[in-house]
């Protein structure tokens, strides 16, 4: 097929898929423990074996999980010219080893936090994190309202992604082909609307 | 649930004015109502103020003269009370379901209530259990359709379990089947309705009908005569004003 | 429509609404493709571009709030920063200045641009409330003032931070923070552009009105 | 304005297949159709397909085997060429309306075709007039009430002057009054026209109805026909695979 219809952006965070492996029923300070502690080694370690090493213990979680190692390679295509430029730019200026270590610990992180994003519900997610913002009561913050801020961000990635997409069909379908820069400002115009639809939407469900 | 009480939703005199391109736009004028039947249906054209007069109720909309009562709760001054007894459902569910998945959508509406995670992912799915939609808890409400949206969005309102619930045009993007189906779900609710609507067959089934029209509110009273003039104005012009 | 009325909480619905849906709109465009420069690798990135919309639309204390919702949120692992990454490992990379740099230089935009926004606004008070087409000009122009100073204090931060991380001489760090900057300059420019039409679409964005 | 010629809009053995999040997902299958009557009706349950059908015409979908056809165009090889031919309106104007006022955005379609500023400020102004919105030229859309926004998205597709109108639910948001007005524009437009709907009164009005279910065009005829046996379905469960 020459272009998708409707392209999506909602797995490119990635999305919770039910299951019952250990890791879906391991606590979640546990495994972002993990996680946190996996990315760290990655990044400090600055060696391509530590970070293929990582890479192949986190596919292998993937697969016992049953998460479909294919969905997840899948998943990661945003990530390909990123990753050709930052190859080809490793390899001519620092060498084969640096840029092995560069593309194989980007794709260790993304992968293991990706992990602890599928095989956690996303409420679970932000329970976590308004617990860990508990302490802000001190300075007068509401937690629950850092949670709600960080669930509507993640659910609104997807529709942005959206967006653009939908606004050139709209363009198309009209037969006018305003230029791509000309489509930038009622991208931004439809973002404004979406976020005032939902505050209304907030509002009227007495989320304040 | 609650109890099948009654609230009074309320105005005296209510004007609502906007700041327009070209000075302020007079968006509802002298609307006096008391709607107290269990289903309200507010009909009239396009642009005639049928959805500011329903966000009156919930103070998503605030007069810029006159009495909004919603029960004994002024809206505008206290909107977090109003909005804990009135249920509000817009017509386009994709801006009201606010979480990537219907489960996670009602376990946000169950957040306050609700303090335990476990209990709290139960109701939720016997929630959605009674709309029909538990196989469909874990999609991506992307992949919903229409009127499988539309019935979140309802189940999202009534875990709440608000006292009135106020309805945007709920079945417009909704196929004849789904349509017959929330018409069921809304019969069977214990909760007094207020919808605006331009299917004529969803305003015939309430018991009080309100015709607006240029910002006013020109006539209500049983649904049978109201619709008989609502459709004879629609063919033949309005009463007053000049109609368009 | 009306937004509902101001009552105990300093911040609506509408301003959470908001603040999250610019957070989201800053991670779309950090991960648009991002293109590495230099050898420090800090890449060039759309991320600006956020700021600076983020800090015009919104105004100074949602657009602060929003650039620090993204970023924290970034910290905590999700992986929202340029090249898909995300931790606190990055707090220790040469970009840690920038990404720090965000929420002030929105908070900074922000405040500058609304007062703009309202200044035109109340200068046309006999009836008509969205900015004229023969004072739109005007308007860009200030947001663009408004802008280039959060490009400032952005690029002041970000060279202390590629020092501190990369080690970088007061020389060396100028240097490589300049090639961001005309980049910087059409993305400030792009940004005024947009927000004075958003402006128009929403008159009541910048509170000036109601 | 264009004479009043037919294109056939045609599909052989169509099927569409998407990659949903949880592997690919069968939005059309088969599909074998000709539609050459001047107003073609689209009827199906919501989430059946009716706006994938519709979209492969102007090449905002294409097929992923089968052969599609507007007039003489493929239009999956040349969309621009298709488009040129196909107006086509969505159901939800907020995502067709691309510029800030009404007038701005109806100037926007004549662009191509009218070169003069002033002679295009009058062009768009007539359009509003026709559908009776002159006063709301200036406003903001998304102060604009739902049908009033459709009202603009079509009159920017018809600017354009088009060969065949594709509209998807054009009426879904529309007043009584505005739905009759609309039909009254429809048929007095010299276009070709297939459109997909909910609204049975309008589907009635065409001079050929399809009935699409879970992705099949199940079948077609003439009007009166097609919507008996789609209520009966409705309410007594569809042919073939079992109904939800
Ligand atoms: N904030 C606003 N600024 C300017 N005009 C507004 C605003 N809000 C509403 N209006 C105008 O007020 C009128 C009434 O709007 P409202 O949405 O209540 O209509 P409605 O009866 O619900 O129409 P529909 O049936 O199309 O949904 C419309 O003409 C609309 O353009
Ligand atoms: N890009 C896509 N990705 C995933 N699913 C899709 C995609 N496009 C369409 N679908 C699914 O295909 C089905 C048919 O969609 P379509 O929009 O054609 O339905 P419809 O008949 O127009 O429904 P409605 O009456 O609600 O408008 C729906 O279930 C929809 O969720
Ligand atoms: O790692 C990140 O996500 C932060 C990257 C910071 C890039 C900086 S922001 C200012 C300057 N302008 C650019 O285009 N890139 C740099
Ligand atoms: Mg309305
Ligand atoms: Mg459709």
């Amino acid at each position: 097929m020459r272009r998708r219809a409707r392209p999506r952006g909602d797995d490119l965070l990635g999305t919770y898929v039910p299951g019952t492996s250990p890791l879906h029923r391991c606590p979640l300070w546990l495994k972002a423990l993990l996680v946190l502690g996996a990315c760290l080694v990655v990044m400090t370690a600055r060696d391509w074996r530590v970070s293929l090493g990582a890479l192949a213990l986190t596919a292998a979680a993937a697969a016992a999980c049953g998460l479909g190692v294919r969905r997840w390679v899948r998943s990661l295509r945003p990530l390909l010219l990123l990753v050709i430029l930052l190859t080809a730019y490793h390899l001519v200026a620092n060498g084969p080893a640096r840029a092995a270590d560069v593309v194989l610990s980007l794709l260790a992180v993304v992968t293991l936090t990706r992990l602890l994003i599928s095989t956690t519900p996303l409420p679970r997610l932000i329970d976590g994190l308004v617990l860990l913002c508990s302490p802000l009561c001190l300075a007068g913050v509401d937690p629950e309202r850092i949670g709600l801020a960080v669930s509507l961000m993640i659910r609104s990635v997807p529709w942005l992604f959206g967006v653009l997409t939908s606004l050139r069909d709209a363009a198309a379908a009209r037969t006018v082909r305003p230029h791509p820069v000309q489509l930038v400002t009622p991208a931004v115009i439809a973002t404004v609307d979406y976020a005032h639809r939902t505050g209304e939407a907030l509002a009227a469900r007495g989320l304040e | 649930m609650e109890p099948p009480h009654r609230e009074s939703l309320y105005c005296a005199d209510v004007t609502v004015t906007v700041e327009g391109p070209r000075g302020p736009v007079t968006v509802l004028e002298g609307v006096d109502c008391e709607f107290t039947a269990r289903r309200t249906a507010v009909v009239g054209l396009n642009g005639s103020g049928k959805s500011t007069l329903l966000r009156l109720f919930n103070g998503l909309v605030t007069p810029s003269s006159g009495v909004v009562r919603t029960g004994n709760v002024d809206p505008a001054a206290f909107p977090r009370h109003a909005r804990s007894l009135v249920g509000f459902v817009f017509t386009d569910p994709a801006s009201q379901i606010l979480m990537p998945t219907p489960l996670e959508d009602i376990e946000l509406s169950l957040r306050r209530g609700v303090r335990d995670r476990a209990e709290r992912t139960e109701q939720a799915m016997a929630w959605l259990r009674r709309l029909g939609l538990e196989d469909r808890a874990h999609h991506s409400v992307f992949d919903l359709s229409g009127g499988e949206r539309q019935l979140v969005a309802l189940a999202a309102v009534l875990a709440v379990e608000p006292r009135v619930l106020v309805l945007d045009e709920p079945t417009t993007l909704l196929d004849l089947r789904n349509r017959l189906r929330l018409r069921q779900l809304l019969d069977g609710l214990p909760q007094q309705q207020l919808l605006s609507t331009h299917d004529l067959d969803l305003a015939a089934s309430a018991d009080h009908v309100a015709v607006v029209h240029e910002a006013r509110l020109i006539d209500q009273g049983p649904p049978e005569r109201m619709l008989h003039l609502y459709r004879h104005w629609c063919e033949n012009g309005f009463p007053g004003k000049t109609a368009a | 429509m009306t937004s509902p009325a101001r009552e105990t909480r300093s911040l609506t619905s509408f301003d959470l609404a908001n603040i999250a849906v610019f957070a989201a709109l800053t991670c779309v465009l950090a991960l648009a493709p991002a293109i590495p420069v230099g050898a420090v690798g800090v890449p060039i990135t759309l991320q600006t571009l956020a700021v600076f919309l983020t800090g015009m639309i919104l105004g100074g204390w949602r657009g602060f709030l929003a650039l620090l919702l993204y970023v924290v949120v970034g910290l905590l692992g999700v992986p929202v920063f340029a090249g898909f990454v995300g931790g606190p490992a990055v707090l220790a990379g040469p970009s840690a200045g920038y990404l720090l740099s965000f929420p002030f230089a929105a908070a900074l935009v922000g405040a500058l641009a609304h007062r703009s926004v309202r200044g035109e606004r109340v200068r046309r008070r006999d009836g008509a409330t969205s900015v004229a087409p023969e004072r739109r000009g005007g308007l860009t122009v200030k947001l663009i003032g408004a802008g280039l100073a959060g490009l400032v204090l952005s690029h002041v931060v970000g060279t202390a931070g590629l020092m501190i991380n990369a080690g970088l001489g007061l020389g060396a760090a100028v240097v490589t923070d300049l090639a961001f900057v005309p980049g910087d300059i059409v993305k400030v420019v792009v940004a005024a552009l947009i927000a004075v039409a958003v402006h128009r679409a929403f008159p009541r964005m910048a509170g000036a009105v109601l």
